[in-house]
């Protein structure tokens, strides 16, 4: 079967994970971080389909679409905690947000 | 099979489940509800104790199916681990009720999400296939974020819920991109293609000499997803900060709930990639090392009370993963698993135990936070001061406790696996953490207050009394006669032998 | 009647617990009644026990129960095969013993009666009498070696109770310490002994009924090996599992057993407990210092004559020992100025002559001089304490002088014993000491001329220290104003004085209660009275003249100043028996054999070592006749120079000068008490204290410990700080250990054999 | 088995204490009395201020409820153990196994896996001796406690479960439930130390704490090490003693054996303690109330000894001999050191705790000579430590009490104001010297006598340990001058009560047994020797004490080859009964009586 070899899918996702991590990392406001969660989690997505359509499975679509869903309850969840921390602190930067520690 | 079959299976976590719902719509729909709390409070125990007995039934009749397709496998183990779990929710619900009327939140959902993240971290002990898994342990965080930020008018709540949150989001990332490496790293697991399930991979790896680069990363990946859900050093990190800022009562219900849930699901995991495991045991074991000492250490020098439970409970899971890793050896397979059952009830019972104590002596409005709080309690308060003494005991593993016996097991069961030097490092590490058991006792006893002002005794709430008496009464008897959970201990009995 | 003896032991036992437990109540007066009694009954009932048991019976050994009514075979130890019995042992010599303890210790008890009358603590003193006496009875008639043992401990902690009698002076309590810890340092050797005597014979019996199994009865069957020469001696008794190569077990058990006698014996290096030890009461040093206790270790030597006469390089040492020891204490003797110092030193010399006796395998000798001492040194002893009584407690002899008048009858049993110990012809120190000198004379192991003379000059130097004590204390022009005598009462209720007024009747006999005062130089006396010496002053051994301004306020607290004055008959009348026994002991046994043929079953012959007396020097009367003439020369030396000093009652002469080296080298008793402080208090506590507790225990023990702990503390207080708080950080840190753990487990999977 | 009256009577009375400290929990708690004296109450925590009048001391009901209750069970308990003791049957022997227990009871108690765990109890000589001592004096302690200030109903529950666990201890004959105990009996002895001690009272409860728990923690490994090679917790099959060497661990990997030696040593030196490992002894004692220290020196110290004969030595025979000579060498250590040491302390009860140190040297040293002789009189010691160094602690509190301090230079002279209590001083004083007729000698000698005929040791321990004798005469002689003798330097000394109803009731029973050991010890000593037989008889020769002076010179004369045939008949002739005729020939002088009728 003729198209794109399965090795460029992986090769992208593992790049979009990364990318996704290193945003994690670097990034300051929380929205951009979760977003670059979803950039892994979809990354993970990616993955699925690609080898479901490789291993001529319907496995990986599958998984997908409980991926998708567990992240929408995550954005869910998420954009709340964010609100309920900019309501009491009016800020929502990551490093303001440091009472616990040690 | 049919689909009733598979929903008899998983008959307790539906019962949970439901409840968890009828309670949320309950809760906000009828007025009565809203004005009595305790409403939802009895209802979820029902739910629980319900769900217990069937368990408790299917447990009896060490009966062991599997439902959907095998995606699911409720076996003795994951019955028992269900009923552990169980206790830890109803403890939560009992230690909830006065806690959260003092600090002004007492909410039904409160109920609806111990039950629904219950429902999620029973899933996780019965699961068999990792995108269960995936599933399980998101139904479970998603609860535990909204708990954690549940005083959502303190920010050390809403911070705890935050960091807690995209840490574990984090952590979910790597889970599922493990899952779809080991998805794609097992190809030829069944004609043509890969599995998620995890007794095929266990049988499909007792077949491949040699596992793929791809596999090894996805099992290193999930691990990783595991390690933060049972805070294993260096994923750890989120615990201590959470426990603080989360309300007691949820501390209390995290601290056990999540770590049991994740160390069952490691459990499966591993008997799923246990035919390499020549690959990952040498890992795992370090990474209960470093746990160990990381724990015990750091926590010597806390001064909030809640902390220091924190690094504790954190030096626990390393005293599991030894168990753990025993497992993997046949031989000590049995005994190993029995351990791990033992131990995590043992700790559900003394850590939620001591964080019970702690909301007995929270007053309105002020919470017991620091080790100078407690000082001179047993001066003014001695059967708060003794109650802590037992748990604090059997955190630290002397007898006559459950603590002192759960540890005995681990020890047994190292040294069957033939992991004499693990066994000599847990009882260094043991050692070490004595020291700040020690320190909370003395602070407890032998100081003196540092406000002559009389302290007025603190009336254990009618919820604080059941839940500290179960737990004090199950320590010190499991302790000495622990053949009365011996379903626990012989649990192993219908772990899938790859 | 097998039951009688153990009567003997039982009395003085009742007396003690009488004592003890009602004496407070009963009163002094009762108890001055039973202390004595219990003694002299016991006395009594040895005599009846000689003349009834151990006379009659075929080998003049009887074994009898310690228990009245008990088989002599019950067991006080029973540890697997080490069983020691409670048993009684008499024979002659365990008799001897028994009648000097119970009758020159009865007579020290009455004595005691009237010298201790007005003491507050009078029952406690007699209760720790009769325990002596007890103790005492169990060392001579104990069985087996353990029992001696205990009776040798008893006596030892018996002495400490009664040297430190006056305990609220910390000088006696320090004494009494001293007395009994080096004594303690003899038992070792004793102790020591007695495991190797078991572990080679395997008993502690000293003999047994069927004269097979007990240690001396082994001693004597195999005594055959001793026949051949000394070089081959090692190889006896090499017992597999005695460590000493080459050693031969008797030696090493004469040796301990002799170190053992060391302690209590008081020889060189062990003696220096003696001269302290005269902080006790007066009867104690007479009871303990001269009649008993002290020849305890003589007592033991012959007791284990069996084992000695086959070990002749034991009995060399001994001998040696022996000799320097009498040697040294008649030098000490001859330049102190404490009455009571100068019969302590000359005890230790006569203690000298006993043990080299034993040492030249004469045990006979040994014991006849115990005998002949125990009446005149106790005479002395209570002579001396009159006097002191009569000075109201003055010990110094430089403040006495001219009492020859004043007191005549004490004077005049002094002179006897004088005589006698300076073995003054036909008195009982010239029999029993020239039997010493003529056994040294006729040494089987060697060495016979050279201990023949230095006992003879010590026997010289005997004579004229004794003389000067006389001449010191009798014969010079007094040296202090009577009538005006400070009174140096000492008692520990002497800052009570309700108390003490209270207890005294009689004033002029209350001083008697209190006639002690400290022995250091410089005693309270000095202190309390208010001494000034002469302007011209002599040079002399120390400021010789005193004008005794008083009544000081000691003596005005009690109205009177002190009269010299005789002392109670009950002080009196035991003086004259011991007196009358000092004239005629000697006669009776000496020349007549009596007594050698008395002691002949409980001593070994040397012949039975393979040993042979070295050839007599010169012939019979020769002897005696030299012996004679050195004890008149030395006595007539003392009369010579202190007849031309009467004023002072102090030689004048370049020898009796404070800074003569050889002088101060005697003064300071040879240095032996400086070296031990040095040694033992000062370096060994130094080392205690700085090195051991302070440095090891503390620092180097504790300090790792506590060390360790603040390493953890330090860690955790380092590590925690990872937990910045910051969401970005923590999640860094989860990537590192994503990275660690995924290249783990690649290490891994990559060195796995593909 | 013997019959016994009350059928599990170990059980009963292991137990009963436990159902005490129930009792007395439910029981209403006492007011605290004030400190009698100004300052912070710290330095007196718990210290009982013993009024003339003893029990019924402040009528308060609750107290005299506590304290009677707290009496009548410890009491019924001393009554239970005498029973135990005279229903001892002392000759008994199992024949079969080899052991000499007695009363056993088993019964399953853990299941897990494959392990089976049982609940076993025995007491054979050994033990026996230890029980009666730990009931006896823990009713002495409660008597002495009744009057404690503060907190007095907790006071009582911790030593009554302290009793439980101690008495657990020396029951146990399976390795898990004695480990059980051992650990339990850890926590009413640290609040003991942490609630009612001195000024630095949590340091050394956490000292005591942590050094205890590190040794035995090990131990527990070991305990598991040991199912691993035999898969079986059970003492007496492990110390088969009928099987001789053939034990289940013999033949095992001998190094490994030897690390689990090691590490069950490690444990009871800690316990005991030997030299290296002693320094939480002297604050733990220090610190400790006056019960505590009694407890600790009575009981807790003959632990360590005790773990070493039943457990050390007969699983790891073989190690133990082999090992024996660093035991002997920290022992003499031991001796020498703490005695030193203990004559330069300048706090009363310091002194006595090094004391402790010394007199276990003792003991330590009499266990690894493997004689019968030298291990007798180890046990002897043990017991006789445990009722001499408790009459001295006892004693010093008695002073504490009187002038809260304990520094010996705050005393002195005090025998003219206090004679009783300074007579009772000095009897204890002497029998921990060891003088003859009192306790201490009976064990003391016997020790010097086994460590001089062991094999496994030459004259040289023998000889150091003896200076122990004069080292231990110079620091209790000059500690009881410093504070009995001697003119009185303090004011506040010339007032003091002397000995007051409640301390008679103390101290005479422990006077009364001083002598009784001292005496009379066949009384107690008869019920261990079989026990000492089996635990000998465990892989490895032991020595032959009657040593026959024929047969020592049968044993030179194979040595001497140089001696011929006909010497040596000449010579065997001695050994046999002589004749006058060859008496005459060998001495001339022959003495009466020596001629063998």
């Amino acid at each position: 079967m003729s198209g794109v070899p399965i090795s460029y899918y992986l090769i992208l996702s593992a790049v979009l994970f990364t990318i996704g991590v290193i945003g994690v990392l670097i990034k300051r406001n929380p929205i951009v971080i979760f977003m670059c969660v979803e950039l892994m989690l979809n990354a993970a997505n990616l993955t699925f389909i690609a080898l479901g359509r490789h291993f001529g499975q319907i496995n990986g679509q599958m998984y997908v679409i409980f991926a998708l869903a567990v992240a929408a309850a995550e954005v869910a969840v998420g954009l709340g905690i964010i609100i309920a921390i900019f309501r009491t602190k009016e800020t929502i930067d990551i490093d303001e947000v440091n009472l616990l520690k040690l | 099979m049919s689909y009733n079959a598979s929903f008899t299976a998983i008959m307790p976590i539906l019962i949970v489940l439901v409840t968890g719902m009828v309670v949320l719509i309950a809760d906000s729909c009828l007025p009565i509800w809203r004005r009595h709390k305790p409403l939802s409070a009895a209802l979820s125990l029902i739910g629980i104790i319900t769900a217990g007995i069937v368990a408790f039934q299917r447990l009896d009749s060490g009966a062991s199916e599997t439902a959907f397709n095998g995606a699911i496998l409720v076996d003795t183990f994951a019955q028992s681990c269900n009923l552990v779990l169980l206790v830890t929710a109803a403890l939560a619900v009992l230690l909830a009720m006065t806690y959260l009327e003092n600090k002004r939140l007492h909410l039904g959902e409160y109920y609806s999400l111990v039950l629904l993240s219950t429902a999620g971290s029973m899933l996780m002990a019965a699961t068999n296939d990792l995108i269960v898994l995936f599933v399980a342990i998101e139904t479970l965080s998603v609860a535990l974020y909204v708990l954690a930020g549940f005083a959502r008018t303190e920010e050390r709540s809403d911070e705890a819920a935050l960091k807690y949150f995209l840490l574990g989001a984090f952590a979910a990332g790597f889970l599922l991109y493990g899952i779809a490496l080991i998805y794609g790293g097992s190809a030829g697991a069944v004609q043509g293609g890969g599995t998620t399930n995890l007794i095929v991979l266990a049988r499909y790896l007792a077949t491949v000499g040699m596992p793929s680069a791809m596999l090894m990363t996805g099992v290193a990946l999930v691990l990783v997803g595991l390690a933060f859900k049972a805070a294993l050093v260096p994923f750890h990190m989120w615990t201590p900060d959470v426990y603080e800022g989360a309300p007691t009562s949820v501390t209390a219900y995290m601290a056990a709930g999540a770590k049991i849930a994740a160390f069952a699901a490691l459990l499966r995991l591993f008997t799923g990639i246990m035919p390499i495991s020549g690959y990952w045991l040498f890992a795992v074991q370090i990474l209960a090392v470093v746990t160990m000492y990381a724990g015990n250490i750091i926590a010597i020098t806390q001064d909030n009370v809640k902390r220091m439970l924190a690094y504790s409970s954190i030096a626990h899971a390393g005293y599991l993963m030894v168990a753990l890793s025993a497992m993997t050896k046949e031989p000590a397979r049995a005994s190993a698993v029995g351990a791990i059952a033992f131990y995590l009830l043992a700790y559900a019972l003394m850590t939620m135990g001591a964080f019970a104590v702690l909301i007995w002596l929270s007053r309105r409005g002020r919470d017991i936070q620091t080790l100078s709080d407690l000082k001179g309690l047993g001066k003014h308060d001695p059967a708060a001061a003794y109650v802590m003494l037992v748990f604090m005991l059997s955190l630290g593993g002397i007898p006559p406790t459950m603590g002192f016996l759960g540890k005995w097991f681990i020890f047994a069961a190292a040294l069957q696996a033939g992991q004499t030097w693990l066994a000599i490092t847990l009882a260094g590490a043991s050692a070490i953490s004595i020291y700040y058991y020690l320190k909370i006792v003395w602070m407890m006893c032998f100081q003196d207050p540092d406000t002559e002002a009389e302290v007025p005794r603190a009336i254990a709430p009618s919820g604080v009394f059941v839940s500290i008496a179960i737990t004090v009464g199950a320590t010190i008897l499991f302790g000495i006669v622990p053949n009365l959970v011996s379903m626990l201990t012989n649990s192993s009995a219908s772990l899938p032998h790859p | 009647m097998r039951n009688l003896p153990s009567l003997i032991i039982l009395l003085p036992l009742f007396g003690f617990l009488f004592n003890a437990l009602l004496g407070k109540r009963v009163g002094p007066r009762i108890v001055s009644y039973v202390a004595p009694g219990v003694v002299l009954a016991a006395f009594v009932i040895a005599i009846i026990t000689l003349v009834g048991i151990v006379m009659p019976s075929p080998d003049h050994r009887e074994i009898v129960p310690f228990f009245p009514f008990c088989s002599p075979e019950t067991a006080w130890i029973s540890l697997g095969g080490f069983r020691v019995n409670f048993a009684l042992l008499l024979d002659p010599l365990s008799m001897l013993m028994a009648l000097i303890v119970t009758g020159i210790g009865g007579l020290i008890h009455i004595y005691a009666t009237g010298y201790m009358a007005h003491d507050p603590e009078q029952p406690r003193f007699f209760t720790y009498f009769n325990l002596f006496i007890m103790m005492m009875l169990i060392l001579v008639l104990g069985e087996n070696f353990l029992l001696m043992f205990v009776g040798w401990e008893g006596v030892g902690t018996c002495s400490y109770l009664l040297i430190s009698f006056w305990y609220t002076t910390t000088e006696n309590a320090r004494a009494g310490n001293k007395a009994f810890i080096v004594n303690r340092v003899g038992d070792i050797g004793f102790a020591l002994a007695m495991i190797a005597i078991w572990s080679t014979f395997g008993t502690l019996s000293f003999f047994s009924p069927d004269h097979k199994s007990g240690v001396m009865d082994l001693a004597f069957h195999h005594a055959g090996y001793a026949g051949v020469p000394l070089t081959s001696l090692p190889a006896i008794f090499a017992v597999p599992n005695m460590g000493f190569a080459g050693w031969p077990a008797l030696t090493v058990i004469c040796v301990l057993l002799f170190i053992g006698a060391m302690g209590k014996s008081a020889q060189i290096p062990l003696w220096v407990w003696l001269p302290d030890a005269m902080a006790g009461p007066t009867p104690v040093s007479a009871l303990i210092h001269a009649a008993t206790m002290v020849t305890a270790g003589v007592v033991m030597l012959t007791r284990c004559s069996w084992l000695f006469v086959q070990a002749p390089h034991a009995m060399v040492f001994v001998a040696w020992i022996g000799v320097l020891t009498a040697f040294m204490g008649a030098t000490i003797g001859l330049v102190q100025n404490d009455i009571k110092r100068v019969l302590a030193f000359s005890t230790v010399s006569q203690l000298g002559y006993m043990v080299l006796a034993c040492g030249v395998g004469d045990f006979t000798a040994g014991m006849f001089h115990v005998t002949t001492h125990a009446c005149f040194k106790a005479l002395l002893f209570l002579g001396a304490g009159a006097v002191i009584h009569s000075m109201l407690g003055e010990q110094d002899m430089r403040k006495m002088g001219g009492l020859k008048n004043k007191i005549r009858n004490t004077w005049l049993v002094m002179a006897i014993g004088t005589y006698a110990i300076a073995g003054f012809p036909f008195l009982s120190g010239f029999w029993s000491k020239d039997a010493i000198l003529d056994a040294a004379l006729k040494s089987p192991v060697g060495f016979a001329m050279v201990f023949y003379i230095i006992g003879l000059v010590t026997a010289l130097m005997t004579a004229f220290y004794m003389n000067r004590l006389m001449w010191k204390t009798f014969d010079t022009d007094p040296r202090f104003v009577d009538g005006e005598l400070p009174d140096q009462h000492h008692s520990n209720f002497d800052d009570e004085h309700e108390h003490h007024g209270a207890d005294h009747g009689a004033e002029i006999h209350a001083v008697a209660s209190h006639g002690e005062s400290a022995v250091t130089q410089e005693s309270p006396a000095i202190v309390a009275s208010t001494a000034v010496p002469e302007p011209h002053g002599d040079a002399s051994s120390d400021v010789p003249v005193y004008t005794v301004h008083g009544p000081d306020d000691h003596a005005g607290d009690h109205g009177h100043g002190g009269h010299v004055h005789e002392s109670l008959p009950s002080m009196m009348i035991p003086l004259y028996v011991l007196a009358f026994l000092s004239l005629v002991a000697g006669l009776a046994l000496g020349p007549t054999h009596i007594f050698e043929k008395f002691l002949e079953p409980s001593v070994a012959p040397i012949s039975l070592g393979g040993l042979s007396p070295a050839e007599e020097v010169f012939k019979f009367p020769v002897g005696y006749i030299i012996s004679a003439i050195v004890a008149i020369v030395g006595l007539g030396l003392a009369h010579m120079l202190y007849s031309q000093h009467r004023a002072t009652g102090a030689l004048q002469t370049e020898m009796a000068k404070q800074r003569n080296p050889l002088y101060h080298f005697f003064f300071e008793k040879w240095g032996f008490d400086h070296v031990y402080n040095a040694i033992f208090i000062g370096l060994g506590g130094w080392i205690a204290d700085k090195i051991l507790w302070r440095v090891i225990d503390m620092r180097l023990i504790d300090g790792t410990v506590n060390g360790l702990a603040e390493t953890v503390e330090g860690i955790s207080a380092l590590v925690r700080r990872i937990q910045t708080g910051y969401v970005r950080n923590y999640a860094l840190g989860m990537l590192f250990g994503v990275v660690a753990l995924v290249a783990g487990v690649f290490y891994v999977w990559l060195n796995k054999p593909h | 088995m013997p019959q016994s009256a009350i059928p599990n009577i170990l059980s009963v009375l292991t137990f009963l204490p436990l159902i005490g400290a129930i009792v007395l929990m439910i029981l209403p708690r006492p007011v605290d009395l004030p400190d009698d004296h100004g300052g912070h109450g710290d330095d007196s925590h718990g210290e009982s201020k013993t009024a003339a009048n003893g029990l019924t001391g402040i009528d308060d009901p609750a107290r005299m409820i506590v304290n009677w209750t707290a009496l009548v069970f410890v009491a019924l308990n001393f009554v239970l153990s005498i029973a135990l003791f005279v229903t001892f049957r002392s000759g008994y022997l199992d024949h079969v196994s080899g052991n000499a227990m007695q009363f056993l009871e088993d019964a399953r108690w853990i299941s897990f896996g494959k392990i089976d765990i049982h609940y076993r109890m025995g007491v054979d000589g050994i033990s026996l001796l230890l029980i009666l001592l730990t009931t006896f004096l823990m009713l002495l302690c409660v008597i002495f406690s009744v009057n404690t200030k503060v907190r007095l109903k907790e006071f009582m529950v911790f030593l009554l479960l302290l009793e439980t666990g101690m008495l657990g201890v020396f029951c146990a004959l399976d390795l898990v439930l004695f480990y059980f105990f051992w650990e339990a009996m850890l926590i009413p002895m640290y609040f003991l130390i942490g609630i009612f001690g001195h000024e630095r009272r949590i340091y050394a409860a956490i000292k005591f704490f942590l050094y205890t728990f590190v040794g035995s923690i090990l131990m527990l490994v070991a305990i598991v090490a040991v199912y691993q090679v035999t898969g079986t917790f059970d003492v007496l099959a492990l110390s088969n003693q009928g099987a001789g060497p053939g034990l289940l661990l013999h033949g095992f990997n001998p190094q490994a054996l030897m690390w689990m030696f090691a590490a069950f040593s490690l444990a009871f030196m800690i316990k005991v303690p030997m030299f290296p490992f002693h320094t939480w002894l002297p604050d733990a004692h220090v610190e400790a109330p006056t019960a505590g220290s009694v407890i600790l020196a009575g009981v807790m110290l003959k632990m360590g000894t005790y773990g070493f004969i039943r457990f050390c030595l007969p699983l790891f025979p073989v190690q133990a001999r082999e090992a024996s000579f660093v035991f002997i060498t920290l022992a003499i250590i031991g001796i020498i050191y703490g005695s030193i040491v203990a004559a330069v302390q300048p706090d009363a009860k310091k002194l006595v705790a090094y004391s402790s140190v010394a007199h276990l040297g003792f003991v330590i040293l009499g266990i690894f000579t493997f004689t019968k002789v030298g291990m007798m009189g180890a046990l002897v010691q043990n017991i006789n430590h445990g009722i001499s160094t408790p009459m001295l602690f006892f004693l010093v509190g008695m002073l504490y009490e009187r002038r809260h301090t304990r520094a010996i230079s705050e005393f002195g002279g005090l025998k003219k104001y206090v004679p009783m209590l300074a007579a009772m001083l000095l009897i204890a004083t002497l029998a921990s010297v060891a003088v003859p007729f009192l306790n201490g000698f009976v064990g003391e000698f016997p020790i010097l006598v086994g460590s001089w005929i062991s094999s496994s040791s030459g004259q040289w321990p023998t000889l150091l340990a003896a200076t122990g004798m004069v080292l231990s005469a110079v620091y209790m002689l000059w500690w009881f001058q410093r504070l009995m003798l001697g003119p009185v330097t303090k004011e506040q000394n010339k007032h003091l009560p002397d000995l007051s109803r409640t301390e008679w009731a103390v101290l005479l029973p422990l006077a009364v047994v001083i002598f009784w050991f001292g005496l009379g010890s066949p009384f107690w000593t008869d019920r261990m020797t079989n026990s000492v037989d089996a635990l000998l008889a465990i892989g490895g020769e032991t020595i032959n004490e009657e040593l026959p002076v024929a047969g020592v010179l049968r044993k030179w004369e194979l040595d001497n080859s140089k001696v011929t045939p006909e010497e040596i008949e000449k010579r065997r002739k001695y050994t046999q009964p002589l004749s006058p005729g060859d008496l005459e020939r060998r001495t001339n002088a022959s003495p009466t009586g020596m001629e063998g009728r």
